[in-house]
């Protein structure tokens, strides 16, 4: 195997000579891997890295680095051929999405090809604080709503596998991403001996027996799914029955009984209250309250009472949704 | 993130061999292979694997070591090339910035031993608090700015940087990008080859700079322009690749693989070094087409100069200034620009993509620090490093952040400016040791009443846990002293110091608000160490009473990663699950949940 | 029938039986059902017939911790509207005095029971005293009121157990039923069918309606109505002064105002309060004044000296606080002199020469366990008599 | 006046019983229309050391209840001797037992020595000594009827000590009705 | 469910209105610990009229004149032993006993050891905030060591009683020990306590800011709530990671809970049985005479 670049030009004369690039003999084939911090996305892509190179391909392999084992979005651009450019796979180009995470792999989705594109998704959510932030009564998970059936619609080939909870009937709830590379061998010309002999290089060697147990259940998942197709729904993807309950928090505060002790101030887990110029307690931020009567409990001098308006009907408006 | 092994052992096997490697890794391995005897760094996303990556070659090869900050890491560099030997120092984009002294210095000075500086700048701002452009600083102090288009390259290049410091007398940046940094491709390796060392070299006017030799050495320096620029006429690092005559694209670096992506038969001038740039070469390149375009992420370094000697080129009109380039963007612009066909727009499935920005990590000691400080009701001036996203909800703790060490001084300022409410800096371990100490001196000697929130976790943690002087460990993992923070605090003169264990909530609470109530400086030291590094701490984790949980949302304020809603409410409020996987039981969940329904996990029925 | 019926029922009229035993069934008759208690010498054989006695008429007897304890139970089964008793003797006596000033101030009705032996501190606990004359009445800190009835005979223990109860209740007192070891602990043949003529008062309850009900604001007799945990007033009970309204309170008009009233609430019952026995009095030349074992002696030397020429007369105070000052008066006008035997060292004497001022007051003092006998009595008023004519 | 008052004293140690002695004539005395005081020492010893029961026996309610001047005493042990014999009115009548108080000094009293306690051991038991000495007293002093005694003491008895008390009234009875002054009246 | 009723729960239902604000310092735990009481008796519905409740003297002890109920301020240490008396005579009351640390553990703790033997039927919360506050901040029996107080200037030196220990010793049917910052806990553990039973003995451990607090650099009210838990270190953390950091170890949450006979039940119970048993004999008795 020659070194693969191109740099074929040379000087003469004092005068650099133009030569001709070299033809582009066949598309790459592009692999996107993506998911959350921690949950082994790299070990994927080096894995299939690793055995698109021992075929003798050209192989890139990018991934961000830094921030990205704090909880955030990780992905992997794998992308291998006679030759590779861009070592970041186009917009649309994508061959294979492989998602460790429900809502990541949404979030990739335009990245795969439309009419061809394999989507293999673990259907494990992730749920980011984020998500979390606005945490007034009613306020709803702001985690994406899509469900397997919708992107089953609009993606060519589509597979959203429950692959964590595999992984954890294996007995290693960390071999979900085995579970996915098994998966992803399936769309691949690699012979499957090829696959578990590159993962057992990537994985703890105390974890090779499950992990290539893992891999067979993903293969065989996977082809299964593909002659009898498997219902697997992202768990509680409809859970915001409870979304958007018309609470109306109020606080009623006794001036007079306020004795300024700054409790409910400091351990207000919104820090919506605070002491006015007369050192009695206000709530500042109304927009932020969530009510959660912490204030109420733990004021010595019962200077603070949480109203949730209309909460009875609510609730019984709530409950009843639930039911139906 | 540490040593790569198979690197080391590749450097056992001089036959050429392929080798995944990132741009960072190729890069360490260029210096190594040209054998480079001294090399420093300060930790910096995404720079930090080549220095990490270099260690990991036998100790006897070459000194490798993390230096406090970017300016003492070149300056090392610069002793050891004064001193004769081939000597590296990397560093990110900003890095150069406080390194910039030593660096314009430098510039004028030049070389004994080969001085290589790798620089990697992070367009799009993955990790980062500005998307500097490097080649600007190599035409502002006329050093060369080699550009490695991909691993393989980023070898190479590397390697020659280090022959074209000696043949020029000057130092050379070798300048990668994130995207060149983090991404791994097979790599043809050699063998390392010995530089003997060739002794100080006694020349006063050339290696101290005093004004008379300084106006000197500028001549020289405008005079070595010339000569690189004549080198780089008809060196083989730049590449002329015909095409279709219509148009042309001039382009360097990471770039070029986009504009091959997109246009497989362009014609094509790819340039090894974008400072200085090959006048004439250029010239001839964009006769030979009808239109020139210039691809560079970032500044128009390229296209100014092009412009400067009267060529029409187009560029960033259709090219943006800001940001990552990617093959969509190129593809883009050459539509724009009419030399690509429009592709059809596919009617996009609107999906909302789910906010997913890093936070700190489950059990950062961080995370009760900032609950304290945003309890304090302090204005707060930021400094560089986790912490930082601190600033964001919930914690919400931060108002400004600047630069390395910057907290300090900003606190000063802004106490000094008569804010109303009582002023604090936080700065890490790591950052204090970096820049923060000269700004606490000015605290005590110009009598701020600021108090200075040292966040020691015992690790430079932002860019992956890097060892530092605090940590007692050197970048090869031998002992090393340790700073005392607060024998160093007292001796600076501060006369309130406390150090604090942030894991004790309330402890921290009433630290806080006493250093607060302390008029003059006072530190405190919050002392905890990362639960990344060195080591991964993993407790037993903790889980949620579901039918106790009264949905408060206390715990939920943390911003902890491993807490996230269940599927039960509470008048309409959220309760909360702890997600084990990620819990290790720090207990800061259980300090301020007030109904007490967090416990081991092993105690409560799933 | 119950042993409370069977003891009362008349063919047990007449009867023998102890002072102690006396006093636990009268306490049940009185319709006591609450009993709280501390064994000590030579009082515990009230406690000992109350847990007999109080189950069998569903009330409740306990033996708690200590004195302190068992006066605190009592006042609190009264709080709740029980009528209590607790007995104690010297050293018991001295640690129930802060809760006895409890009662007094926050005007809990309840009994107790000191049967006096030798002091101070431990004593001579099987040997009669009269030590604790006053203690009884001044015992607790501060200023207050308190009634202390003397019974000087089985019988009377009986009787006086009944008034203890009848006074406790009307007035919102405490009462101190203080009688010495000789009588709690003699058998004597006694007659209670004269004595079943109860009054079994009942306290003041408190009526009308919540919104106006003040917990010591009174009328006339200057005795608050008290209200009965459940009835539906949810009041305030403190020991710290307060106003009418139950609450504390240290403004000087109020507190003046309801402790004035407190310290004078007594004197507007006097005539339920007094009772004393005067026998020959009239004619007496020296009038004797005595209570319990020494006033039974004194009975014996009246007899004694008449024998021998001498008029003697006696004077029996049988409530002993507040003292019956007006009768001893009357009873000593004619009287050339007063002998005041008691079994300690000048308490009882004290008082009555402070009520006498001026007349000639002799005493015999004796704090060694041994009774006071007639013939010393005797002896000693003859000489007396004869002195003074 | 002073002839309506009778005083008894039973002396002896603790634990013989005096009291209930005491306690089963005072009730007898009682049911006849007598009118009676009992009290008794309470010494911190009450087992094995001095103890008496004493009572004042009246046609009218008794004014001093306590011991003056003893009619009768019964000396059921030695130990009761010194402070009882002060008390005795000149020719009163003492009941000593042969075994517990053999030695009396003399004085001006009617001594009756007799073998109570021996005669209790041979009834089966030596603690119904003090009811072999109420019959003895019984008879000798002749202040109560015998079945109102008798009633006192079946009153008194648990049942299964009931045969045997019985036996040791009868036995006292005998014992007093057969006795003649063990000493003549001794004017010291 | 120990969350369910706060939304209905007014606490200004069961205060003395007239009386309000109290007398307590700002911040002091005393005022989350009524509330939590009250929150339970709530919960319990617990009829106002039927509920006594008797406090010694500190500041404890005044908690009982701002609750709307029979309420008995009493003397000092003696609560328990007044409760005894009315709860005895009064089975039908809901009686509550509101103590601190020094009433309930130095003058008081004979009635507590016996109170908990005796298991009479008896809520005792004894708020513990490690001081006599009402008197000006001297050492108490719960006072930790090496913690400046008026009385203890160069520190207390005596080891402290852990009251919760000392009850289950002591026989209580019912222990439990909870902090302030976990009201609806608390509210749980003392409506546990109120439905046991037997005697029942809660320990609160509240912030005494003003006094305690404040002779001892332990922060704000705030600062002190929270550090209650974080020093206490329930049972529940002992294994977590920041193990080496702190030592103490006291649990919290009921822990000692028994089925011994209540003993005002018992007592009646074996009175009803004595009478029945003579009034049976006393018939049977009539009918042979009549026969």
């Amino acid at each position: 195997m020659s070194r693969p670049t191109a740099s074929t030009s040379s000087a003469k004369d004092g005068q650099l000579r133009p030569t001709a690039a070299a033809a582009k003999a066949r598309e790459p084939m592009n692999v996107l891997i993506v998911g959350v911090g921690g949950q082994g996305v790299i070990m994927v892509s080096k894995a299939l890295a690793s055995l698109a190179q021992s075929k003798g391909y050209q192989v890139k392999q990018s991934e961000v680095h830094g921030m990205a084992k704090r909880g955030g979005t990780v992905f992997s651009h794998v992308r291998f051929g006679p030759q590779v450019w861009s070592p970041t796979i186009p917009k649309g180009e994508a061959d294979i999405l492989v998602a460790l995470e429900w809502a990541e792999g949404l979030r990739w989705l335009p990245f795969l090809k439309p009419d061809t594109g394999i989507f293999i998704c673990d259907t494990k959510r992730i749920v980011p604080p984020f998500a979390c932030l606005n945490r007034r009564p009613g306020a709803p998970l702001r985690y994406s709503r899509e469900t397997p059936a919708e992107v089953r619609a609009q993606v060519a080939e589509a597979y959203a596998i429950d692959a964590t909870r595999m992984a954890e009937e294996l007995g290693n709830e960390r071999a979900a991403n085995v579970v996915l590379i098994g998966a992803l061998s399936t769309a691949l010309d690699f012979p499957a001996g090829d696959w578990e002999k590159s993962l057992a290089q990537f994985v703890p060697k105390k974890t090779i027996a499950v992990n290539l147990d893992a891999f067979r259940l993903g293969r065989s998942w996977i082809e299964e799914a593909r002659t009898n197709p498997v219902v697997t729904e992202a768990p509680a993807a409809k859970a915001a029955a409870l979304a958007h309950v018309p609470y109306s928090v109020r606080l009623e505060i006794t001036p007079e009984w306020c004795k300024s002790c700054d409790i409910c101030v400091k351990l207000c887990p919104e820090r919506c209250l605070r002491l006015n110029a007369e050192r009695i307690v206000e709530l500042a931020q109304p927009e932020k309250c969530t009510g959660c009567r912490l204030c109420e409990l733990l004021c010595p001098d019962f200077a603070i009472r949480v109203h949730l308006d209309s909460a009875v009907v609510a609730i019984a408006a709530a409950a009843q949704e639930t039911k139906a | 993130m540490h040593a790569v092994p198979e690197t080391v052992e590749l450097s056992k096997r001089p036959d050429q061999d392929l080798r995944p490697l990132t741009g960072n890794e190729a890069i360490a391995r260029g210096a190594w292979e040209a054998g480079v005897r001294v090399a420093a760094a300060y930790p910096g996303t995404p720079s930090t694997e080549i220095m990490e990556s270099l260690a990991g070659y036998p100790a006897e090869d070459l000194h490798a070591q993390w230096s406090t900050n970017e300016k003492v890491a070149l300056d090392v560099a610069i002793g050891a090339s004064f001193a004769g030997s081939r000597a590296f120092a990397s560093m990110k984009h900003v890095g150069l910035n406080v390194a910039a002294d030593a660096f314009m210095s430098q510039a004028y000075i030049g070389v004994n031993g080969g001085l290589v500086l790798a620089v990697c700048d992070d367009p799009g701002i993955h990790s980062s608090q500005n998307e500097q452009d490097t080649r600007i600083y190599g035409q502002f102090a006329t050093v060369p700015v080699l550009e490695p288009s991909d691993a393989q390259e980023a070898l190479d290049l590397t390697k020659l940087a280090f022959d074209l410091s000696e043949q020029f007398d000057t130092m050379v940046i070798v300048r990668g990008t994130t995207r060149l940094s983090h991404t791994r491709s097979p790599v043809a390796i050699g063998p390392r080859t010995e530089h003997p060392t060739r002794g100080f070299l006694e020349n006063p006017a050339k290696n101290v700079m005093i004004p008379a030799h300084a106006r000197r050495r500028h001549v020289a320096v405008i005079e070595r322009e010339a000569k690189l620029k004549a080198y780089l006429e008809t060196a083989p690092i730049n590449r002329w690749e015909t095409g279709d005559a219509s148009f042309g694209v001039i382009t360097a670096g990471t770039c070029y693989p986009y504009v091959r992506e997109v246009l497989p038969n362009a014609s094509v001038l790819k340039l090894g070094a974008s400072w200085p740039l090959p006048d004439d070469l250029l010239r001839r390149y964009c006769a030979s087409v009808e239109r020139v375009f210039v691809v560079e992420e970032l500044e128009p370094v390229i296209e100014k100069e092009l412009r400067a000697l009267g060529i029409k080129v187009e560029g960033k009109q259709f090219f943006p200034r800001e940001g990552e380039f990617s093959p969509e963007i190129l593809r883009a612009g050459f539509e724009r620009a009419g030399v690509l066909e429009p592709r059809a727009q596919r009617a996009g499935w609107a999906l909302e993509p789910l906010a997913r920005p890093p936070v700190l990590c489950a059990g950062c000691p961080h995370t009760s620090s900032f609950m304290a400080v945003r309890a304090s009701g302090a204005r707060v001036a930021g400094d560089i490093g986790c912490y930082t996203l601190a600033c964001l909800d919930p914690l919400r703790g931060l108002d400004t952040t600047v630069s390395m060490g910057s907290s300090i001084g900003n606190a000063i300022g802004m106490a000094m400016a008569g804010d109303t409410k009582p002023v604090m800096a936080t700065i890490g371990d790591s950052t204090f040791l970096h820049a923060g100490i000269p700004g606490l001196i000015n605290a005590v000697y110009n009598q701020a009443n600021i108090t200075v929130l040292l966040l020691d976790n015992h690790i430079t943690a932002m860019t992956g846990g890097q060892e530092h002087p605090g940590t007692g460990k050197t970048l090869r993992g031998e002992e090393a002293p340790k700073v005392d923070y607060e024998a160093l605090v007292r001796a600076i003169g501060v006369k309130w110091v406390r150090s604090v264990d942030s894991y004790d909530l309330a402890q921290m609470y009433q630290t806080l608000r006493e250093a607060i109530a302390y008029r003059g400086v006072s530190v405190i030291i919050s002392n905890r160490p990362c639960v990344l590094d060195p080591v991964k701490i993993k407790g037993p984790a903790l889980a949620i009473v579901n039918e106790q949980c009264n949905a408060c949302q206390s715990c939920m304020n943390l911003g902890c990663p491993a807490l996230t809603w269940g599927k039960d409410t509470f008048e309409g409020r959220h309760k909360v699950k702890i997600d084990q996987s990620l819990c290790i039981g720090c207990t800061l969940c259980a300090q301020v949940c007030t109904v007490d329904c967090i416990k081991p996990a092993a105690t409560v029925a799933q | 029938m119950n042993a409370v019926e069977q003891a009362l029922s008349p063919k047990a009229a007449l009867r023998l039986i102890s002072g102690n035993h006396a006093c636990a069934l009268a306490a049940v008759a009185a319709g006591c059902r609450f009993f709280a208690g501390y064994p000590i010498t030579p009082s515990s054989e009230v406690a000992e017939r109350l847990s007999q006695l109080l189950p069998e008429v569903d009330g409740v007897f306990v033996q708690m911790e200590d004195e302190i304890a068992s006066i605190a139970a009592v006042i609190g089964a009264s709080m709740g509207g029980v009528k209590a008793l607790t007995a104690t003797s010297g050293p018991g006596f001295s640690l129930k005095q802060e809760n006895i000033g409890y009662a007094a101030g926050a005007e809990i009705p309840c009994v107790i029971v000191n049967v006096m032996r030798g002091g101070p501190s431990t004593g001579m606990p099987t040997r009669p005293a009269q030590g604790d004359i006053m203690q009884s009445r001044w015992g607790s800190h501060g200023d207050y009121p308190i009634i202390v009835l003397a019974p000087a005979s089985v019988r009377e223990i009986y009787t006086e157990t009944l008034r203890a109860f009848d006074l406790a209740e009307t007035c919102r007192t405490p009462v101190v039923l203080l009688y010495d070891q000789v009588i709690a602990q003699l058998t004597e043949t006694v007659d209670l069918a004269d004595a079943k003529d109860l009054r079994n008062a009942e306290r003041k309850w408190a009526s009308g309606p919540r919104e106006t009900y003040q917990p010591y604001a009174t009328g006339e007799d200057g005795i608050p109505a008290m209200s009965r945990p459940g009835a539906g007033y949810r009041v305030h009970t403190t020991g710290l002064n307060h106003a009418e309204n139950g609450f504390p309170t240290q403004n000087p008009e109020a507190v003046a105002r309801n402790l004035g009233r407190l310290l004078t609430k007594l004197d507007r019952h006097r005539e339920a309060i007094d009772s004393w026995q005067a026998i020959g009095c009239a004619d007496a030349e020296v009038v004797i004044v005595a209570i319990g074992i020494s006033a039974r002696a004194a009975t014996r030397a009246l007899d004694l000296a008449r024998a021998r020429g001498v008029r003697l007369g006696l004077f029996r105070p049988v409530t002993l606080w507040p003292f019956p000052e007006t009768a001893l008066r009357e009873a000593t006008k004619n009287a050339r002199a007063v002998l005041v035997p008691e079994m300690n060292a000048g308490q009882l004497s004290l008082e009555v020469e402070r009520i006498l001022g001026g007349k000639r007051v002799d005493a015999i003092h004796r704090y060694n366990g041994e009774p006071i006998t007639p013939a010393e009595i005797a002896e000693r008023a003859e000489a007396l008599a004869k002195e003074a004519r | 006046m002073r002839d309506a008052r009778l005083e008894i004293r039973i002396g002896g140690t603790g634990g013989q019983g005096l009291i209930l002695c005491a306690k089963m004539l005072a009730d007898a005395l009682c049911t006849t229309g007598s009118r009676v005081a009992q009290s008794q020492t309470y010494e911190p010893t009450s087992r094995g050391g001095y103890c008496n029961s004493d009572l004042v026996i009246s046609e009218r309610e008794v004014d001093f209840p306590l011991a003056t001047a003893l009619d009768c005493l019964v000396l059921l042990d030695r130990m009761a001797l010194k402070p009882s014999l002060p008390l005795l009115k000149p020719g009163g009548l003492v009941i000593a037992d042969t075994r517990l108080c053999p030695e009396l000094p003399a004085g001006h009293y009617r001594l009756h020595h007799l073998p109570l306690s021996r005669r209790a051991i041979e009834l089966g038991s030596e603690r119904v000594a003090n009811i072999v000495a109420l019959g003895a007293l019984a008879a000798l002093a002749g202040i109560c009827e015998r079945k109102a005694l008798e009633h006192a003491v079946r009153a008194e008895t648990p049942k299964s000590f009931l045969d045997i008390n019985l036996d040791a009234l009868a036995a006292g009875y005998r014992l007093g009705e057969q006795a003649t002054p063990t000493a003549a009246l001794i004017f010291g | 469910m120990i969350v369910d009723s706060a939304a209905e729960f007014d606490v200004r239902e069961y205060l003395r209105m007239e009386m309000m604000p109290h007398f307590l310092c700002p911040g002091c735990g005393h005022g989350i610990a009524l509330r939590a009481l009250l929150w339970a008796i709530h919960e319990l519905g617990i009829d106002k009229d039927q509920l006594a409740v008797v406090s010694g003297i500190g500041c404890a002890g005044r908690l009982s004149a701002y609750i709307d109920a029979n309420t008995f301020h009493v003397t000092h240490g003696r609560p328990l032993a007044y409760a005894t008396g009315l709860a005895l005579a009064r089975p039908d009351l809901h009686v509550v006993v509101i103590t601190g640390d020094g009433d309930c553990l130095a003058i008081g703790g004979n009635h507590l050891i016996h109170a908990c033997r005796r298991n009479l039927k008896l809520t005792c919360l004894m708020l513990n905030n490690e001081v006599y506050g009402m008197t000006g901040g001297q050492v108490s029996p719960t006072t930790s060591e090496s913690r400046l107080t008026t009385t203890t200037p160069l520190g207390n030196a005596e080891p402290n009683f852990d009251a919760c220990a000392l009850a289950a010793a002591a026989g209580a049917s019912f222990v439990g020990r909870e902090v302030t910052h976990h009201v609806p806990k608390l509210k749980e553990l003392i409506r546990s306590g109120l439905a046991h039973p037997g005697f029942a003995f809660i320990e609160v451990l509240c912030d005494c800011t003003e006094i305690f607090g404040r002779k001892n650099e332990l922060g704000s009210s705030a600062e002190m709530v929270l550090r209650q838990k974080s020093d206490l270190r329930p049972s529940a953390y002992r294994d977590s990671v920041d193990t080496p950091f702190r030592s103490n170890d006291l649990p919290t949450g009921i822990l000692a809970k028994t089925d011994r006979p209540e003993y005002g039940a018992a007592y009646r119970k074996a009175a009803a049985a004595q009478r029945a048993s003579k009034a049976a004999k006393a018939s049977t008795g009539a009918n042979k005479g009549k026969a």
